[in-house]
C-alpha cells in the first residue's frame, strides 16, 4: 500500500515536473509584493521583482557608483545644476512601442504627480533640499533636468531602487481612467501574471536592448537574459523555503546563515553570502542619562569582540566593518578598515571612568527573519555582562521597534539599516538634528557640514578626504556601533548558475538553467 | 423556521456592532504606525506626512470609524494599506483558499471520529476503548504546528513523497492542488480527530445508557442496528454542534497551519496584516470571521432539529 | 474503574515529572540557561549535554526546565485570571439575568466569536510581548468561555430547590451567590480550569510560533520549539524535546482533566 | 394460545446471583422463583432491593458492570446462559418483552413512532411484507388507545405525553406477541389516574394473548391489585413470596409487614378551632409565566393560576392534589414568594405580604417551606449543622450559643441528633435528608409551612416514618401546613382539609372526610378511584378496596 503510495505520488510529481520548461526558473520571495508599480507601493521584494520589467535613466553599478542605464550618456554642466541625458537607440517598451524624450517627460510628469503618491517626490520637490526646477526634450533622444543647486548626489537619487530606479514607463502602464495597470517599461523582462499571495510571474521581453557589458554589474552590464519565464513564489516561512530548494521546488531563495553549510553538504543546492551595502548596528539613545556619556559608549564599544560577534551571527562569513562607507564601496579604504579594539581591560577602566553603577541597560530587538537583530543582541548582552555591564534585551515586534526608533524612545537597539550605496548618503542615514528628526543619532553640526559637503562636490580625492574625516569623528564620538554590513545568504539549486542576487534582492537576468 | 433566521441574525447584529467597535480600537492601541512601517527606516517627514495623508490616518479616530463604519454599512471594506487592494475581495479569496483546507480536514476527521467514537463507548473499558480514547488524546495533546512540522520533515523531506511548498489552486491543476493541501489537510485532520472522537466517545456513553437503547436491545436488535438507528442519532447531536464550533473556529483561525505550509489563506492574511498594522485588512478580517463563526453556528442550530426532533426551530 | 485510575497514575506521573522539573529549573539547572557557548553550538545530545545545545550553544536541558517554570507559571496565571474574570461576570450575568444579562452576554458572544487565538493575537500587540501581556491577553481571551460556562452553571443552580430554600430562608441575592451558588460552581470550574490549562500552554507555543509569544532570550517551551523550526533537519533535537514536553504535558493534563471530569461532571456520574 | 413445553413454568430463575464486576459486591443473592404461561407475577420490594436488575438479567440485559456470578434462567425449558448471540436476540422481543419506567427515556427521541414500532416487527418476522407490518402496527396502536394511529405512525415521541408514550412502549412489546413480558415500574412515573388506566390495559392486553408478565414494583397495594402472585425482595434476596390475595391478608414476613404497615391510612379528624383571620388568605391569585416585557411590547404569557382564593386556619394542615401539570406547585411556589404573582394578593396573619418592607420580612421569618427532592435541595457543599444553622442566620435576637443549641435541639426532634452536625448531605440516606429539610423548615419555629410533595421521592417504609416525624412536629409546634401531593392515600392520612386543582383552577375544598368520602366532582371521583384503600383485615394483614370502581373505564378492545 505504502509502496503504491509512493508510486503514484511520484507520478503525479514527475509529471508536474516535466510540465516546466528547461529555461524556466522559480524564485522564492518572503512575501508576497505590493504592487508592481515602481517606487509607489513597494517594499524590498516589490523593488526586486519589479526592476526586472523597468528601467529608469541610470543605475547603480556593483560597487555603488551610477552608470547610464536607458541613457547612452550623462553631461553635468559645469556648475552643477544641469543634466542632460542622452537616451539609448533601438530600446522599445515592452509594447513595442520605441523610448523617446516624451516618454521620459510623461513618465517624470508622472512622477511629480502628488496622485501617484511616488514615493521620492518630496526628494525631488525641495521638501528635502533638492529641487529639480525644469525637465525638457529638446529632441527625440535627449533629456535635460535643471537642479536648483548643485548636488553630488542627484543621479544617486535617481538610481534609488526604493524609488523603482525612477523607471521610465509606457503610457500603457495605465488604465484609461488613468489608474494603475501594469509596467509596460524597458526592462529584460514582462510582466506576466500575479496571484496576490501566491506568485508573480514574468516572461522574457525578446525586443529587449541591453546596455553594454558583458556580465552583470549591479543594474546595468549585460541584461539580456537566457531565461524564458520567472516566477516569483511567495514562500513566507524561511524553513519551508529551505525544504524547496532541497525538493527543487523552488531555484532561488534567500536562506537563513544557519543554513548555508547545511544545504551546502546536499547534492543539489550550492548556498553562499552576498554582500550588501546594509548597516547592522548597535544604536544609542545619546540623550539617554545613562549613555549621554561617551565613555560609557565606549566602554561598550571595547567590550564587544566584533569580530566574534559578526562571525556569530553571519557563520563566520561575515566582514566586520565599523564604517559608514560599505565594504562593497569604491570608497572604502584602509581608513575605514581601523575599527574598535576588542579589549575588556579598557572597557572596565571606561566604566569606571564613566561612574556606571550597574545601572541596567536595555537592548531593543526583533526577532526578523533576515536580520541578525536578535542574535546580535544575545551575543553583544553577552560580551557586555563580561564586562559587568548589566545589559538586558527587550525583544519587540518589528513595527514596535521602528516606532521606537522613529521616536528616540530607546537607550540602545540593535538595528539594522537598509543599503545605501553613496556613503554621503549613508552617513546622512543616521546624522542629523534630534530636535527636529528624532530617529537621527548623530546630532552633531561639525559633522553635518561634513556630510552637506560630500553631497555637493563631486570630486572623488576631495569626497574621500571627508569621509575618513567623517569615520574618525564616528569612531570617538561613538554615537552607534556599526559592526557589519549585509552578508545574506541565498542558495540556488545547481541546474541554475548566475542567479546571485544584489543588495539583498533576487536579481536573476544573468541566470541560466544548466541542467534538471 | 424563517421567522427563526431573522431573528438569529437581528440578533447577531449587536454582536457584530459591539465587534466592529472592539477590533477597531483595539487595533489602534496597537503601537506601530502603519505609514512608518511601509517606510521603513528611509522614512522623511515629508513622505511620512504624505503617506499619512494618502492612508486617511491624520484624522480623528472617531471620523476614521464614522467613514469606515459608513463604508462597511455599503459593503466597501476599504482598501489595505499594503497591497492597495480592496479588502472583502481579498478577504473572500483567502477564505476560500482556508475554508477548502478546513472543511476538507474536518468533514474527514467527522467520518473517522464519529464512528470511532462510538466504539469507544460501545466497548467502553476494553481494549479497543482504551486504544482509541489514549490515541484520540495524544492526538489532542500535540500542537499542529508541531504535528505539522514533524509531517513535513517525514513526507516533504525523509520520504519526498510531497510537495513541501506552495499552494496550487483546483482550477488550475486540480491534482497537483490535491498534493498541495494533502499535508495541511492531514495536520488538521489528526488533531481535531482527536477532538471529535472524545466527544463523540462522551455523548454516545451518555446516550447508550438511556432506557431506549435497552428497549432496542430487547426487542431483539443486533448491536449494529442498536449503535446505528439507535445510538447514532442521537448521539451524534453534541457531536454536531461541537463540530459547528470547531469550523467556526477554525475557519479565522488556522493561521498557523497556514504559516507552516505556506498557504496563503485567511489566517495568514491576518497575521500579516496584524504584523503591517493594515488596519483596513485586519478590521474586514476579523469581521468577516465573527460574521462567518455567527453564520456557521446558525447552520448548525438550523440542521440540528434533524438529529434530535425535540429541538424545533424555534 | 479501571481507566479513572489508568488516568490518574498516568496522568498524575507525568504532571509530576513536569511539576518536579519546573519546581528544580526554578532553582537550579545543570547549565546557565541563558549562557551563550560558542564551542558547543548546536551539539548533538551526548554526555555532557544530555539534550543537546541550540544555535547559541544553550544547553537545552536546562532551557527545557527553566521553560517548564516559566511555562507553568503562565498557564496558571492565565488561568486564575481568566477564571476568576470569567467567574465574576457569568455569576452576574447568570444571576442578575434580565438586561444586565442580555448586555453582559452581548459582549461576551461578541468576543467569543473571535478564535481565542486571534483574540489573543490582537490582545498581545497590545499588551506588549511579554509573559505580563500573555498573559492579560490569553486571560482576557479565555474569560468570555468561562463566563459562558459560569453562567450556564449558574442558570441551572438558580433553579436547584436548595438556591429557592435560600431564597425562603429571606437571605439577600448576594448572600445566595456567595454562599450557595459560586461554591458549586467550583466543581465545574475545575474541570474547566483543567481544559483550560492546555489550551493556554497551547496558545502560548502557538503565539511563540507566530513571533509573539514571551520573547527571548528568556526560555519557554513555546519559543524554544518555535526557535527550533530553522534547525528542522539539522538539529533536530531543538524542536523534538520541547515539542515532546508541550505533548506530553498536555496529554497528562488531558488525562488528569478527564478522571476529574469523570469523578466531577454529574453527567458522568453513576457510569455504574 | 401459548406454546410452552414444559406447562409447569414458562421462566424458572433458580439460585440467581449478581455482582459488581468491578468491586465484587454482591447485588441480588441466590433468588429463585418461577412465572407460569399467562400468569401475571409481581416483584415488590423499596429502593437496593435488587428487584430491577434480577428482572433484567433474564434478557443478559443489565448495566455492562454488573456480572451474574451463579444461578441458572431457564425460559421455556432452556437455559439461557447456553443461548448464541442470535438465539438470545430471536427471544428479545420476540419470546420475552420489556416495558421501562420512564416513559420519557424509554422511546428513541429521534425516531418516528412508526418506525420504532416496526423494526420489531421486521426483526422477528421477517416474511412479513411491509404493508402487512404496517397494518399490524395500526391495528395495535388502536388497540392501546391512541386516537389517530395514522398521524402516530410519523410522530415523535415528544408530540406524546407520558400516558401515551407508555401505550404506545406497550404496543411496540406486545406487537410481537411475547410469551412473557416483563414490566419494570411501568407506572411509577405516572399520574395516579393515568397509571391505574395503563394498568389495566396492560392487563388487558397480557391476558388477551396469553401473555404472562412479570411486574416490578415499589407499590405493594397496586401490585396486589392486578397480580396472581407476589414476590417480596429485600437487600438481594426474596424474604417471601405467595399468592397475591393471601400474602395481604396474611403476610409471613416481618418485612412483608412493615411495608404493609407503612401504607398510608386515615387518621381520625382533628378538631381545628376556628378563627376570625386564617394565617394565610390567597385572594383571586393569577400567575402568568413566560410573559416576557420586550422593548416595545409586552407578551402575554401562559396563565398558570386563574384566579384562585384559598385561606388556611392556625394549625390546619390543608392538602392541595391534583394531577400533574395542574398548578398546585405553581401555587406554592406562589405563595412561597419565590413566583411573582401577576395579580391578586396573598395576606399573611391579615397584612399583605407586600415584596420588601417590614411586613415582607415578617413574612419571611414565619413562612418555611419543604422541597420535594431531597438531593436537590441540600446544598451539597455545606454540613448538616450549617444547613439547618442557615436558617437561623437572619433572625433577629438571638445569640451565636442559643442558634447552635436550637440547631442541636431541633436535629434531635428529627430524630437526627448531633453527631450528624458534621456530616454532607452525600452521607444520609433519602429519608435522613429530608429529615434535614423538616429540620431546616421547622428551626426558626414558624406559623406556616408548605410541603411541596415532601414524601414522593421517597420509599415506602421510610415515607411512613418521615409522615409520622411530620404530624409530630406539627401537633408539637402547632405550625399551620399547605401540603402540596399528588398521592391521595398521604394526603387522607395528614390533611384536615382537602382542595382539588385542575388545569390551574380549583375545583373542590372541603374537609378531608367529606372529600373523600362524598366527592362532588367527577375530576375528585376519578383522582379517587385511581387508588386502592385499604382495609384492616385478620392476622395483621390488610383487604384491598377499590373507591368508586364503578367510575373506572376497563376498556381493552380486543
Amino acid at each position: 500500500m505504502t509502496r503504491f503510495l509512493a508510486a503514484l505520488l511520484g507520478m503525479a510529481l514527475a509529471a508536474g515536473a516535466a510540465t516546466a520548461s528547461a529555461q524556466s526558473i522559480t524564485v522564492a520571495l518572503n512575501a508576497d509584493i505590493r504592487s508592481t508599480n515602481p517606487g509607489v507601493n513597494r517594499d524590498d521584494n516589490t523593488d526586486a521583482v519589479v526592476l526586472h520589467m523597468v528601467e529608469g535613466l541610470v543605475g547603480y553599478r556593483a560597487n555603488g557608483s551610477v552608470a547610464p542605464l536607458l541613457a547612452e550618456s550623462v553631461e553635468r554642466s559645469d556648475d552643477g545644476k544641469t543634466y542632460s541625458f542622452r537616451l539609448r537607440q533601438g530600446v522599445t517598451f515592452h509594447n513595442g512601442a520605441p523610448l523617446t524624450s516624451a516618454d521620459v517627460l510623461w513618465s517624470w510628469n508622472r512622477y511629480m504627480d502628488p496622485k501617484t503618491d511616488w514615493r521620492c517626490r518630496s526628494d525631488f520637490d525641495g521638501r528635502n533640499g533638492l529641487k529639480v526646477e525644469k525637465v525638457e526634450a529638446p529632441d527625440d533622444r535627449t533629456v535635460t533636468m535643471t537642479l536648483d543647486h548643485a548636488s553630488a548626489l542627484f543621479l544617486d537619487a535617481l538610481a534609488r531602487t526604493d524609488c523603482g530606479g525612477t523607471a521610465i514607463l509606457h503610457k500603457d502602464s495605465l488604465k484609461p481612467d488613468g489608474s494603475w495597470d501594469k509596467p509596460v517599461g524597458t526592462g529584460p523582462f514582462r510582466f506576466g501574471e500575479w496571484r496576490r499571495g501566491e506568485y508573480v510571474t514574468v516572461s522574457r521581453f525578446d525586443g529587449y536592448q541591453s546596455p553594454p557589458g558583458d556580465k552583470p554589474d549591479g543594474m546595468v552590464g549585460a541584461k539580456r537574459t537566457a531565461l524564458a519565464s520567472v516566477k516569483f513564489l511567495v514562500v513566507p516561512d524561511a524553513s519551508t523555503a529551505k525544504a524547496a530548494l532541497a525538493s527543487g521546488a523552488v531555484d532561488v531563495a534567500q536562506v537563513l546563515e544557519t543554513d548555508v553549510p547545511e544545504l551546502n553538504k546536499t547534492k543539489t543546492v550550492e548556498a553562499g553570502f552576498f554582500p550588501s551595502t546594509t548597516k547592522h548596528t548597535f544604536l544609542f539613545q545619546t540623550r539617554d542619562p545613562l549613555l549621554g556619556n561617551v565613555k560609557l559608549r565606549q566602554a561598550i564599544a571595547a567590550s564587544l569582540d566584533i569580530p566574534q560577534l559578526v562571525a556569530a551571527v553571519s557563520n563566520g562569513e561575515g566582514k566586520p566593518n565599523n564604517s559608514g562607507v560599505p565594504v562593497t564601496s569604491a570608497y572604502y579604504d584602509a581608513v575605514q578598515a581601523k575599527g574598535y579594539a576588542y579589549d575588556p581591560a579598557k572597557a572596565k577602566a571606561l566604566l569606571k571612568e564613566a561612574g556606571y553603577k550597574g545601572e541596567p541597560i536595555k537592548i531593543i530587538a526583533n526577532k526578523r527573519v533576515h536580520v541578525p537583530s536578535f542574535n546580535a543582541a544575545v551575543i553583544a548582552q553577552a560580551m557586555m555582562q563580561a564586562v559587568g555591564i548589566n545589559a538586558q534585551i527587550e525583544v519587540l515586534e518589528w513595527v514596535t521597534q521602528l516606532d521606537r526608533y522613529n521616536t528616540g524612545n530607546y537607550q540602545m537597539m540593535s538595528f539594522s539599516y537598509s543599503g545605501r550605496l553613496d556613503p554621503a548618503l549613508s552617513y546622512e542615514q543616521f546624522s542629523g538634528p534630534k530636535d527636529s528628526q528624532p530617529r537621527k543619532v548623530w546630532d552633531d553640526p561639525a559633522v553635518q557640514d561634513l556630510i552637506t559637503k560630500a553631497s555637493t562636490i563631486s570630486d572623488e580625492a576631495q569626497r574621500q578626504a571627508v569621509f575618513d574625516e567623517l569615520h574618525k569623528r564616528q569612531m570617538e564620538a561613538t554615537p552607534l556601533i556599526i559592526f557589519s554590513n549585509g552578508q545574506e545568504a541565498w542558495a540556488h539549486t545547481k541546474r541554475v548558475q548566475g542567479a546571485d542576487p544584489w543588495e539583498g534582492k533576487a536579481r536573476v537576468w544573468g541566470a541560466r538553467v544548466v541542467g534538471n | 423556521m424563517l421567522h427563526f433566521v431573522f431573528k438569529r441574525i437581528a440578533m447577531a447584529v449587536p454582536t457584530l456592532l459591539i465587534m466592529a467597535v472592539t477590533v477597531f480600537v483595539l487595533i489602534r492601541l496597537i503601537p506601530g504606525d502603519p505609514a512608518a512601517l511601509m517606510l521603513g527606516d528611509l522614512a522623511t517627514p515629508a513622505s511620512l506626512a504624505d503617506l499619512r495623508e494618502r492612508l486617511g490616518l491624520d484624522q480623528s479616530l472617531p471620523v476614521q470609524f464614522g467613514i469606515w463604519f459608513g463604508n462597511v454599512l455599503r459593503g466597501d471594506f476599504g482598501i489595505s494599506i499594503t497591497s492597495s487592494q480592496p479588502v472583502l475581495p481579498l478577504v473572500l479569496d483567502r477564505f476560500w483558499i482556508s475554508a477548502r483546507v478546513v472543511l476538507i480536514a474536518v468533514l474527514l476527521a467527522s467520518l473517522f471520529a464519529v464512528p470511532a467514537g462510538m466504539i469507544a463507548a460501545w466497548r467502553q473499558n476494553s481494549g479497543t476503548d482504551l486504544f482509541l480514547v489514549g490515541t484520540a488524546t495524544l492526538l489532542y495533546s500535540i500542537p499542529t504546528f508541531w504535528l505539522g512540522l514533524l509531517l513535513l520533515l517525514l513526507f516533504g523531506l525523509e520520504l519526498n513523497w510531497l510537495p513541501v511548498v506552495g499552494y496550487v489552486s483546483f482550477s488550475e491543476d486540480p491534482r497537483a492542488a490535491l498534493l498541495y493541501i494533502v499535508m495541511p489537510v492531514m495536520t488538521l485532520f489528526l488533531h481535531e480527530m482527536g477532538v471529535l472522537i472524545r466527544m463523540s466517545r462522551a455523548s454516545t456513553l451518555e446516550v447508550l445508557r438511556l432506557d431506549y437503547i435497552t428497549h432496542a436491545r430487547a426487542k431483539g436488535l443486533s448491536e449494529t442496528a442498536v449503535l446505528w438507528r439507535h445510538a447514532f442519532k442521537n448521539a451524534f447531536g453534541p457531536t454536531w454542534t461541537l463540530i459547528g464550533l470547531v469550523l467556526g473556529n477554525l475557519l479565522g483561525g488556522i493561521a498557523v497551519v497556514e504559516t507552516v505550509f505556506t498557504i496563503p489563506g485567511l489566517g495568514r492574511l491576518l497575521v500579516d496584516a496584524i504584523f503591517a498594522r493594515d488596519y483596513p485588512v485586519i478590521q474586514g478580517c476579523l469581521l468577516f470571521v465573527a460574521f462567518v463563526y455567527v453564520a456557521v453556528n446558525l447552520v448548525v442550530d438550523l440542521l440540528y432539529p434533524v438529529f434530535d426532533p425535540r429541538v424545533t426551530a424555534e | 474503574m479501571k481507566r479513572l485510575s489508568l488516568n490518574v497514575v498516568l496522568g498524575g506521573a507525568i504532571i509530576g515529572i513536569v511539576i518536579a522539573g519546573a519546581v528544580l529549573g526554578a532553582v537550579w539547572t545543570p547549565y546557565d540557561p541563558l549562557k551563550i557557548n560558542f564551542v558547543a553550538r548546536l551539539a548533538p545530545p551526548g554526555a555532557a549535554h544530555w539534550l543537546g545545545t541550540d544555535e547559541f550553544g544553550r544547553d537545552v536541558l536546562s532551557r527545557l526546565m527553566a521553560a517548564a517554570a516559566t511555562s507553568m507559571l503562565i498557564s496558571l496565571s492565565t488561568v486564575a485570571a481568566a477564571g476568576l474574570l470569567g467567574t465574576a461576570v457569568g455569576l452576574v450575568s447568570g444571576y442578575a439575568r434580565g438586561w444586565t444579562d442580555r448586555i453582559l452576554m452581548a459582549f461576551n458572544d461578541a468576543l467569543l466569536a473571535f478564535p481565542a487565538i486571534l483574540l489573543a493575537l490582537g490582545l498581545l500587540t497590545v499588551a506588549g510581548a511579554n509573559s505580563s501581556g500573555i498573559i492579560v491577553a490569553l486571560g482576557l481571551a479565555y474569560t468570555p468561555s468561562v463566563a459562558r460556562i459560569v453562567r450556564g452553571t449558574v442558570l441551572s443552580l438558580r433553579e436547584r430547590e436548595f438556591v429557592e430554600a435560600s431564597r425562603v430562608m429571606g437571605n439577600s441575592e448576594f448572600y445566595t451567590v456567595l454562599r450557595h451558588i459560586l461554591p458549586n460552581c467550583v466543581g465545574p470550574m475545575t474541570v474547566l480550569a483543567t481544559s483550560m490549562f492546555g489550551w493556554v500552554l497551547l496558545a502560548e507555543s502557538a503565539l511563540s510560533f507566530l513571533g509573539l509569544g514571551v520573547p527571548p532570550p528568556a526560555p519557554t517551551w513555546g519559543n524554544m520549539l518555535a526557535g527550533s523550526r530553522p534547525f528542522i533537519a539539522q538539529a533536530v533535537w531543538l524542536g523534538i524535546f520541547p515539542g515532546l514536553c508541550i505533548s506530553l504535558t498536555l496529554l497528562g493534563i488531558n488525562l488528569l482533566g478527564d478522571a476529574l471530569r469523570d469523578r466531577l461532571d454529574p453527567r458522568m456520574r453513576g457510569a455504574s | 394460545m401459548t406454546d410452552t413445553i414444559l406447562p409447569g413454568a414458562l421462566l424458572d430463575v433458580e439460585n440467581l446471583s449478581l455482582a459488581v464486576t468491578a468491586t465484587g459486591t454482591k447485588v441480588v443473592r441466590g433468588v429463585s422463583f418461577t412465572v407460569a404461561p399467562g400468569e401475571i407475577v409481581g416483584i415488590v420490594g423499596e429502593s437496593g432491593s435488587g428487584k430491577t436488575l434480577a428482572a433484567r438479567s433474564i434478557m443478559a440485559l443489565q448495566p455492562p458492570a454488573i456480572r451474574r456470578t451463579a444461578g441458572t434462567i431457564r425460559f421455556e425449558g432452556r437455559d439461557l446462559a447456553g443461548l448464541s448471540a442470535k438465539a438470545l436476540r430471536d427471544l428479545r422481543g420476540g419470546r420475552i418483552g420489556m416495558v421501562f419506567q420512564e416513559p420519557m427515556t424509554s422511546l428513541n427521541p429521534s425516531m418516528t413512532i412508526g418506525r420504532q414500532l416496526e423494526e420489531g416487527l421486521a426483526v422477528h418476522q421477517r416474511q412479513q411484507s411491509a404493508e402487512g407490518r404496517r397494518a399490524q402496527v395500526l391495528d395495535m396502536l388502536r388497540r392501546v388507545g391512541i386516537a389517530d394511529p395514522d398521524g402516530a405512525l410519523g410522530a415523535y415521541p415528544h408530540q406524546f405525553s407520558g400516558g401515551m408514550r407508555q401505550r404506545i412502549m406497550l404496543a411496540s412489546v406486545m406487537l410481537l406477541q411475547p410469551a412473557l413480558l416483563i414490566a419494570d415500574e411501568p407506572t411509577t412515573a405516572l399520574d395516579a389516574v393515568v397509571q391505574r388506566d395503563v394498568l389495566e390495559l396492560m392487563v388487558g392486553l397480557t391476558r388477551a394473548h396469553g401473555t404472562a408478565v412479570l411486574m416490578i414494583s415499589h407499590d405493594l397495594s397496586m401490585v396486589a391489585r392486578y397480580t396472581d402472585r407476589i414476590i417480596v425482595m429485600r437487600k438481594g434476596e426474596i424474604v417471601e413470596q405467595g399468592r397475591s390475595d393471601e400474602l395481604l391478608r396474611a403476610p409471613r414476613h416481618p418485612y412483608t409487614r412493615a411495608l404493609l404497615s407503612a401504607m398510608p391510612r386515615r387518621q381520625p379528624a382533628r378538631p381545628i378551632p376556628p378563627v376570625a383571620t386564617p394565617i394565610i388568605e390567597v385572594r383571586d391569585l393569577v400567575v402568568e409565566y413566560g410573559g416576557r416585557r420586550g422593548l416595545f411590547r409586552k407578551e402575554a404569557g401562559k396563565r398558570a393560576l386563574h384566579g384562585l382564593s384559598l385561606s388556611i386556619m392556625p394549625r390546619e394542615v390543608v392538602a392541595l392534589v391534583g394531577g400533574s401539570g395542574s398548578g398546585k406547585t405553581t401555587l406554592g411556589r406562589a405563595i412561597a414568594g419565590l413566583l411573582p404573582p401577576s395579580a391578586g394578593t396573598i395576606r399573611y396573619a391579615g397584612r399583605p405580604i407586600g415584596a420588601g418592607g417590614a411586613e415582607w420580612a415578617d413574612y419571611r421569618r414565619n413562612c418555611q417551606m419543604v422541597f420535594q427532592d431531597p438531593y436537590s435541595s441540600l446544598d451539597p457543599r455545606m454540613t448538616i449543622g450549617a444547613l439547618v444553622g442557615e436558617a437561623l442566620r437572619t433572625v433577629p435576637d438571638m445569640g451565636r450559643g442559643e442558634k447552635a443549641e436550637r440547631v442541636v435541639e431541633v436535629l434531635s426532634e428529627v430524630g437526627l441528633g448531633k453527631p450528624f452536625a458534621d456530616r454532607y448531605p452525600h452521607e444520609l440516606s433519602g429519608g435522613q435528608r429530608q429529615r434535614v429539610a423538616i429540620a431546616r423548615a421547622v428551626v426558626r419555629r414558624p406559623a406556616f409551612v408548605i410541603a411541596d410533595e415532601p414524601v414522593s421521592a421517597l420509599d415506602v417504609t421510610v415515607r411512613a416514618q418521615v409522615l409520622e416525624l411530620f404530624a409530630d412536629l406539627q401537633a408539637r409546634h402547632g405550625f399551620s401546613c399547605l401540603f402540596i401531593s399528588h398521592d391521595l392515600g398521604v394526603v387522607e392520612q395528614v390533611a384536615d382539609r382537602v382542595v382539588v386543582m385542575q388545569d390551574g383552577r380549583i375545583v373542590e375544598q372541603g374537609d378531608r372526610d367529606t372529600v373523600f368520602d362524598h366527592p362532588a366532582h367527577p375530576y375528585t371521583r376519578r383522582l379517587l378511584s385511581a387508588i386502592p384503600a385499604l382495609e384492616p383485615a385478620g392476622e395483621g394483614g390488610v383487604r384491598l378496596k377499590w373507591r368508586f370502581d364503578d367510575a373506572v373505564p376497563v376498556a381493552v378492545p380486543s
